[in-house]
């Protein structure tokens, strides 16, 4: 199966290991990316908080780059990154004065051909019970999926069906032999980019989440999104800080546990470059 | 100009033409609107068609306008008053350009239909300050049958001047009245006197194919013949044909206005309408879509015959150009004489 | 010369506009004498063709109104009678007349200043446009007939 | 040739101060059609009725147009005065020369034109004016009640009460509705059933209400005073004649488990079952879904265990017609489940349940005979959670509207709660607290005040479970809009109280229109309350708009005198502004053509269906029909006819283009 | 045309029809409609691009309904939804009419209402590029050149009431022009009288035409009639979502309405 990539700059730095545990499992699950060419920011976490208009052109242009390279269907493994081109999709789509303006001032044309996917839509298609049946390992761990809020929000442009507990991730985990537990955090917010401006409130949030998946217990959180990633996992030391407990429960990737079950080692899953130890899942599962 | 045959150019002829409009005369000639070819008002003599084989509408209301008023009237404090229009009329002196001749020959039985008895003052008027000068046909298509009519393509009935192209883009005339005779005089040197000549070379000859005689034969038995139902049934009931038609001449009174003040209009009617003959009583004797296609065919092929002793049709095809259901009155009459023959009356 | 005065007919409601002129009565506002009122029990009655005869027996405007919506006395009439004027004057238009001619408008019982008003500023805008001259303009063919002695196309 | 006579009233100074009124009479005597024009100082005096009727008889007239006041005002007046002369009363117009001009104008001679002009129309319409006729419909004086909750009995024992026939229809084996669910009712903690049952108990012995329950009406034709309604009975499966409601059978139902409707699915009832023990009537109904016997064919315990052998396995469903001049709609409401939020948890969790839930939890009857245990565990709940406006004055969920009786609800549950469980404590999240009626808000403040329920003006964003206790996470609007969380052992949604599953449907068959949250709506928001759009149909109770008892007890009484209003005439007359499809001579017998698409336009479902047939019975075509019982003379259906075949009598294409061409007639 | 004539000659074979409406070769290169009602007369049936004139207008004459439904029409997609909303304003039931189409170069039988109203949705009315051009143009004009442009147009008129005659949507059996009690459409051709005829006819085909042009080709003085309808029609499906002609059980648009329908034009 063949997609088209947007990886995004997180996926490049911060977050390498998310995009090295993307290419590491696809070959196994039949996935081919082609990435869009000469590619640009996606404006997250600023543009959109200063001018509308400039906010989709920059995804925009990612779109029509997409469209031109006929790539049908894009995924988009940031969910930050998602977010702003599911929403560009639909301005460009739906609002006739915006796609006017784009083409007016930036000569972008872009006719609505490429869908835009998270990487758990991806992974919801190849990871099928066949596909499970022959994982040479199975990742047996009490885990929580952990979504944050731009994989499922806004509904309007998601289109999640139960917005305040989604299952698509559980489902996904489910397969490869993982025990999704039902707890209250879900879809909190981690504090995202506040990161960097209010570390000490990324710490509060990030704490409840910590908090939430041990007291369920735990023994992995998963997540989609390199932003909730960072947070959860270099944050770390920040979080023990202001909480004033120590936690010791990994943060994954659900690229790095499918990788785990397709027997892949933990530096093939670039597992090695978390803050947080992962030896607890990599020594005891089967 | 002594002679009542002459010859006359192109250039010359649309000269005299607007020389006609300059002196205060009204012009009206075939010009296109769109695709289609019509009689009006010409101030431009560039604009008239030469070259066609039938103008879409007749021009019958020349002397017979689509809407007539006849007299208007008023109320006021207990009194009538009245103007009668026929009295008020001043119809401009209009030279009638580039007909052709079965035009000019229902134009005459027009006139003639309507001047019967005590006459009618608004045709008369104006009929009377009509001067036709007509062209003959040296083209026609199959929708023509004026031959089988007992009309000819160079007929000259009707006319006051007729006019045949003949070589090197001029016309051969004869004068045939004395309006005609007025019109050429007016034109001066560009009418050049000539002998008589048979022009039957240059008119196109068009297949007789049947007579009036036997139509109105075998009409004369025919009022209750199945043809008449199987002819019909793609008839949508308009009155295109009706209005096309330079010789049709039913009309409907209408009052228009309020309590205290109106006008009485005259205004084309078709018996192809539904409401045609409509009775008060809700009671219609022709009350489906054959009785009035058969009314239409008998009045101008049996009635006017038997009534005065001519038809009711000059073979323009005026009606079968341009019915909306290709209803073909010349296939129609071929069929009528064809298959008629053994029929008896029935009733 | 005097100032072109303007003929408007009102079609109105019997239960909202009717009853909101009634109120501009007896609140004693006064307003332009040019507009005569012609009640009918609903706009949902207002007959399209009854705008077209107005201004073809010379009336240089048409204020059609009603009750506001979801005021209506029949529940109704007004919501379907918005959709054919939305319909009627989009034709209007593109006939090539003036649908600044018609003003429509939603006049409530309560609303007797609103009905002055509408009344004195579709006087003043009528005025502006001038008579009604595309039906003039359609009357003329009876000039016509008696110069050239026969209306034709 | 017509003989108007036109009547020209001074109103004392009102008119003639501005309006030259001889000058008006004088050039109405010119106009065609005009037998006699006069003016006078006060023509709705009775000297000024006088000379109308004098001037009727005398010059024998054919139409009387008195131009005055606002037909809105004296119409009435003037047009009995014309009958008292035998004169129709329909040949009588006004013409508006007061309010429309002589009052919104100075004195000067275009005011007095245009008064003129005003008349001139008048006189035009009334030309074409033809003599009607109320016309007179019957009334069968039979009430049908649709809904057997509080607001339903009260209507019907006020109609029975007052000597009518009543049949009431309540679609559940017992009627009392929601109110029978309660456990106390505010302001005054008196217990609901306690009150309630006393009437349901009259409503099955009054003499003249025939109670239907477990049965539903499929549809209503007719119109005022004349219904049909269509009732299903469902079948109950038991002999009601024979059974005793001892209960042997309920006790020998082997299938127990399933969720009872009556308490909200937190207790149990067999597949044979009486819903409640105060239920009227007090017998049981086999729910056959459920039934063994009637899923596998087998079983029949209970048929074995009744003494009177009332059990009928073989009995059907029972349709029926009943004649009804009036039909009260009270159908009641129903509160949204807690599945409905995401928020709250998509009703995952056992705990969280809605204030109708806890009402049974309250209730002495309930599943915990009135000791407050959670459903989870049965734990008695230390810490509770109420939150209000749980989907109500909510556009993002749809419901933007005030379910109005949450506030109170939960200041009760709150309270009632806290009289339970003495060392419990009580959270109540609010948006704004609406006790407006009597003894409401200091119920509230005795809430707040006396037992200590901790009031939070905020919203909850989210609510979750976590190690056996509800999280409950807020925000404190008062207080900075601080974050809250509490841990609580059980949360209570006030979920908004919405119209009927089946409600669309209803109005549908009954020919009544709805909001776009399907609650039915009345005639008329403020004058009209307790009517709807449809002649003959009255509205009690929440399925109008959610209400608290008193407020639908009130309506439903209101109903009632409307009802009884009605049925105080043998006959009904109504004004003969109605719309008439035109007949005419045959072949035509109509210009209708039966395109039918005027019936969409009726907004009183007043177009029906005509077939026209010629003397000897073959069928011409179906063409429309007006019924004058449902046409209330709105014309919609006369402008829109495309053959011009519907016409409306007092406004017809005559006289409305008469008018219009006088206007400008010279 | 040779699965036409199978088709026909099938149909008429087993009697599942009295008549098939079609296509016969008229004269000078026309086509006319023709009324097979014989195995014999199945051979005159053509079917080609000059086949343009809707023939559904036949379905509302009496003297063909005297032949007894079910009737086969030869149907172009607009055809096909002049019958759907022919349906939908009770002038037909379904079952009376069987409507042969072209799809994908077969000829199918379409009875069922689910077929009928799938066709019709699938295969809009395409205007000829000289319609298209038409209306553009008039976009383009000021409202003075519109006028002016109609009253040349309509001062052809002469009345003859052919674009009624070939609507088959113009089924009224008494139309409003016909009315004198009042007279709410002028009778005589004069400006006033022909404005009114078409303002009249635009607002009764509001949200009902096909846009199937056969007013205009039946228009024997060539006014662009249709394209009167047509706007009315843009309007309605524009303004109210609407499209007539694709759902058997459509009510008018005219005689529906919805809350939030355009008020900006209101005071």
């Amino acid at each position: 199966m063949k997609f088209g990539l947007y990886p995004g700059c997180s996926l490049e730095a911060s977050s390498r290991e998310y995009l090295e545990s993307l290419r590491a499992i696809a070959p196994k699950l039949g996935l081919e990316f082609e990435e869009v060419k000469n590619w640009n920011c996606c404006g997250a976490s600023s543009a959109h908080a200063i001018d509308h208009l400039f906010s989709v052109a920059l995804p925009a242009t990612i779109l029509a780059q997409a469209e031109q390279q006929q790539l049908k269907d894009l995924v988009v493994p940031c969910a930050a990154c998602y977010s702003r081109l599911a929403i560009a999709k639909i301005e460009l789509t739906e609002n006739a004065k915006v796609r006017n303006e784009l083409q007016a001032k930036y000569h972008l044309s872009y006719t609505g051909t490429t869908n835009i996917l998270t990487i758990l839509d991806v992974l919801e298609r190849v990871i099928t019970p066949e596909v499970s049946k022959q994982l040479p390992k199975r990742f047996t761990k009490n885990v929580v999926c952990y979504y944050g809020c731009l994989l499922v929000r806004p509904q309007r442009i998601t289109n999640v069906q139960r917005v305040e507990d989604p299952q698509q991730m559980e489902e996904i985990v489910k397969t490869i032999g993982a025990h999704p537990l039902p707890w209250g955090m879900k879809t909190e917010c981690c504090g995202a980019s506040f990161s960097i401006t209010r570390t000490e409130l990324v710490g509060k949030l990030c704490g409840r989440v910590l908090d939430d998946a041990v007291c369920r217990g735990a023994e992995a959180i998963i997540v989609a999104c390199p932003m909730c990633h960072s947070n959860l996992d270099m944050r770390r030391s920040v979080i023990e800080h202001v909480t004033g407990k120590k936690y010791t429960i990994p943060v994954l990737f659900i690229t790095q546990v499918i990788g785990f079950a397709l027997g892949l080692t933990p530096a093939q899953l670039g597992m090695t470059r978390h803050f947080v130890s992962t030896e607890s899942i990599v020594s005891t599962s089967v | 100009m002594s002679h009542r045959t002459f010859t006359i150019t192109h250039e010359n002829l649309l000269d005299v033409l607007t020389n006609t409009i300059a002196v205060g005369n009204r012009l009206v000639a075939p010009v296109r609107r769109g695709k289609k070819l019509f009689f009006r008002d010409v101030q431009e003599v560039q604009s008239i068609v030469f070259d066609f084989i039938q103008s879409d509408e007749s021009p019958k209301d020349l002397v017979f306008p689509r809407v007539e008023p006849m007299l208007a009237h008023e109320y006021n404090a207990g009194n009538v008053y009245l103007i009668d229009f026929a009295e008020k009329l001043q119809p401009l002196p209009t030279i009638l350009f580039g007909t052709r001749p079965c035009d000019a020959v229902a134009l005459s039985l027009l006139i003639e239909f309507f001047n019967e008895g005590v006459g009618d003052p608004f045709v008369e008027q104006r009929a009377e300050n009509l001067t036709i000068i007509s062209i003959a046909c040296t083209r026609a298509d199959s929708y023509c049958f004026c031959t089988s009519v007992g009309v000819s393509p160079n007929d000259s009935r009707g006319s006051d001047v007729l006019l045949t192209p003949i070589d090197n883009d001029q016309y051969y005339g004869i004068v045939l009245t004395e309006k005609g005779n007025a019109f050429v005089k007016k034109g001066g040197d560009n009418f050049i006197p000539s002998e008589p000549k048979d022009v039957a070379q240059y008119i196109v000859t068009l297949r007789e194919e049947f007579t009036p005689q036997e139509i109105t034969q075998r009409l004369a038995n025919a009022f209750n013949h199945p043809l008449w139902m199987d002819a019909s049934l793609r008839c949508i009931g308009c009155g295109t044909c009706t209005y096309v038609c330079p010789l049709c001449s039913c009309f409907d009174i209408q009052d228009e206005g309020t309590q205290t003040k109106g006008v009485r209009l005259r205004c084309w009617d078709s018996c192809g309408f539904s409401l045609f003959t409509l009775h008060t009583s809700g009671h219609n004797p022709r009350h489906i879509q054959s009785e009035r296609w058969r009314q239409r065919v008998m009045h101008k092929f049996s009635y006017i015959p038997q009534n005065r002793n001519l038809l009711g049709c000059v073979g323009c095809g005026r009606c079968s150009r341009l019915c909306p259901a290709d209803m073909n009155l010349k296939e129609h009459l071929c069929t009528i004489t064809k298959e008629m023959t053994e029929v008896k009356a029935d009733r | 010369m005097k100032e072109f005065e303007p003929k408007i007919v009102a079609f109105v409601c019997n239960w909202c506009t009717y009853a909101g002129a009634d109120l501009t009565g007896t609140s004693r506002i006064h307003y332009a004498p040019n507009v005569r009122v012609v009640r009918f029990p609903c706009t949902g009655r207002i007959d399209y063709n009854l705008i077209i005869k107005a201004f073809e027996r010379g009336a240089d405007g048409v204020i059609v109104s009603g009750c506001h919506p979801n005021d209506c006395h029949y529940t109704s009439g007004n919501f379907h009678a918005r959709r054919r004027w939305i319909v009627f004057r989009t034709l209007l238009e593109y006939i090539g007349i003036d649908p600044r001619r018609i003003i429509f408008s939603w006049v409530s019982a309560a609303e007797g200043a609103k009905w002055a008003d509408l009344v004195n500023k579709a006087v003043r805008e009528i005025r502006e446009l001038g008579p009604a001259k595309e039906f003039i303009n359609m009357k003329q063919w009876y000039e016509f007939e008696k110069a050239l002695g026969g209306f034709r196309g | 040739m017509a003989r108007i006579g036109v009547f020209v009233c001074h109103c004392g100074e009102n008119i003639a101060a501005t309006v030259d009124c001889e000058k008006v009479a004088k050039a109405c005597a010119q106009l065609p059609g005009v037998a006699y024009s006069i003016d006078y100082k006060y023509m709705c005096s009775d000297p000024g009725q006088n000379l109308i009727r004098e001037a009727i008889k005398e010059k024998n007239l054919t139409g009387v147009v008195v131009a005055a006041c606002s037909p809105r005002m004296h119409e009435p007046t003037f047009r009995r005065a014309c009958a008292e002369a035998g004169l129709n009363p329909y040949l009588c117009e006004m013409a508006n020369i007061r309010e429309h001009c002589s009052w919104v104008h100075p004195k000067s001679e275009e005011t007095t034109l245009k008064a003129i002009d005003i008349v001139k129309t008048i006189i035009a319409k009334v030309r074409k004016n033809q003599p009607l006729y109320p016309i007179k419909v019957p009334v069968t004086k039979t009430a049908l009640v649709i809904g057997g909750g509080i607001a339903g009995i009260q209507a019907a024992l006020d109609i029975a009460n007052a000597g009518h026939r009543v049949i009431l229809v309540e679609k559940e084996p017992s009627i009392g509705g929601h109110m029978a669910q309660l456990s106390e009712t505010f302001p005054t903690l008196d217990c609901s059933q306690c009150i309630l049952t006393p009437r349901m108990v009259e409503v099955a012995q009054h003499p003249s209400i025939t109670l239907y329950t477990y049965a539903e009406v499929e549809s209503l034709t007719g119109f005022i005073g004349n219904f049909v309604a269509r009732i299903r009975k469902k079948a109950k499966s038991i002999d009601e004649k024979l059974c005793t409601g001892c209960g042997e059978c309920v006790n020998a139902c082997p299938i127990k488990k399933i969720p009872s409707e009556f308490n909200m699915g937190l207790g149990t009832r067999p597949a044979i079952y009486i819903p409640f023990p105060q239920a009227v009537p007090n017998k049981p109904v086999i729910d056959r879904s459920r039934c063994t016997y009637f899923r596998t064919g087998k079983c029949r315990f209970c048929e074995s265990k009744c003494p009177t052998k009332a059990i009928r396995f073989d009995q059907n469903d029972e349709v029926i017609n009943v004649q009804v001049g009036a039909v009260v709609v009270a159908t009641g409401f129903t509160v949204l489940e807690s599945t409905f939020f995401p928020e709250y948890g998509y009703g995952q969790y056992k705990d969280v349940v809605t204030g109708l839930q806890f009402e049974r939890i309250l209730s002495a009857s309930g599943p915990t005979l009135g000791e407050v245990r959670r459903p989870s565990d049965g734990a008695i709940p230390k810490k509770v959670v109420f939150i209000t406006c749980a989907g109500s004055r909510d556009p993002a969920k749809g419901i933007e509207y005030c379910s109005k009786i949450c506030c109170m609800y939960t200041a009760k549950h709150a309270m009632l709660y806290k009289h339970k469980v003495h060392d419990g404590q009580a959270y109540v999240f609010y948006m704004d607290i609406r006790a407006t009626g009597k003894g409401y808000d200091e119920f509230v403040r005795r809430a707040i005040e006396e037992d200590h329920v901790k009031y939070i003006r905020g919203r909850v964003s989210r609510v979750y479970e976590r190690n056996g206790k509800i999280v409950v996470c807020g925000a404190d609007t008062l207080l900075g809009a601080e974050p809250v969380e509490i841990e609580a052992d059980m949360v209570v949604l006030a979920t908004a109280g919405v119209a009927n599953p089946g409600a669309e449907e209803l109005a549908q068959a009954l020919h009544i229109s709805y909001d776009r949250h399907r609650f039915f709506t009345e005639a008329h928001p403020k004058l009209r309350p307790v009517e709807t759009n449809t002649a003959g149909i009255f509205l009690a109770g929440a399925c109008q708009s959610p209400k608290d008892i008193p407020e639908s007890v009130g309506q439903a009484s209101a109903t009632a005198s409307k009802v009884v209003a009605l049925f105080s005439r043998d006959e009904l007359t109504r004004e003969p502004i109605v719309a008439v499809v035109n007949r005419c001579a045959p072949p035509l017998y109509s210009t209708c053509v039966g395109c039918f698409m005027c019936q969409t336009a009726c907004p009183y479902s007043a177009i029906e269906r005509e077939e026209l047939r010629t003397r000897d019975g073959t069928l011409v075509k179906t063409v429309a029909r007006v019924n004058p019982g449902l046409c209330q003379g709105c014309g919609t259906c006369v402008a829109f006819c495309r053959s011009k075949s519907i016409d409306l009598q007092g406004y017809s294409n005559e006289q409305m283009y008469a008018e219009v061409v006088e206007l400008f007639a010279e | 045309m040779k699965q036409l004539h199978e088709r026909a000659h099938e149909l008429l074979e087993q009697k599942a029809v009295s008549v098939i409406i079609g296509y016969g070769e008229g004269t000078e290169g026309r086509v006319r409609p023709v009324f097979i009602r014989t195995l014999e007369a199945v051979r005159l049936l053509v079917w080609d691009d000059r086949c343009r004139v809707n023939l559904a207008v036949y379905l509302n004459k009496p003297e063909i309904r005297k032949f007894g439904f079910p009737i086969a029409v030869v149907s172009t997609p607009a055809t096909v939804r002049t019958i759907v909303q022919l349906i939908a304003e009770h002038q037909l039931s379904i079952g009376d009419v069987v409507v042969l189409v072209r799809e994908n170069d077969t000829v199918r039988a379409l009875i069922q209402k689910e077929d009928l109203e799938q066709y019709a949705r699938n295969n809009p009315v395409i205007f000829p590029p000289f319609v298209i051009e038409e209306i553009e143009l008039l976009k383009k004009m000021s409202i003075e050149e519109r006028f002016t442009y109609w009253q040349e147009e309509l001062a052809k008129c002469f009345k003859c009431y052919a674009c009624r005659a070939a609507c088959p949507l113009c089924y009224c059996e008494k139309c409003i022009t016909d009315v004198n009690q009042p007279q709410w459409v002028c009778v005589a051709p004069h400006p006033v009288g022909v404005f009114e005829w078409h303002i009249n006819r635009a607002m009764h085909l509001a949200g009902r035409c096909i846009e199937c042009g056969s007013c205009t080709i039946a228009c024997p003085v060539g006014i662009p009639i249709a394209l009167l309808t047509i706007e009315a029609t843009r309007v309605v499906k524009e303004e109210f979502a609407f499209t007539p002609g694709i759902d058997c059980n459509a009510p008018s648009a005219l005689s529906t309405f919805r809350v939030d329908d355009k008020e900006t034009f209101i005071r």
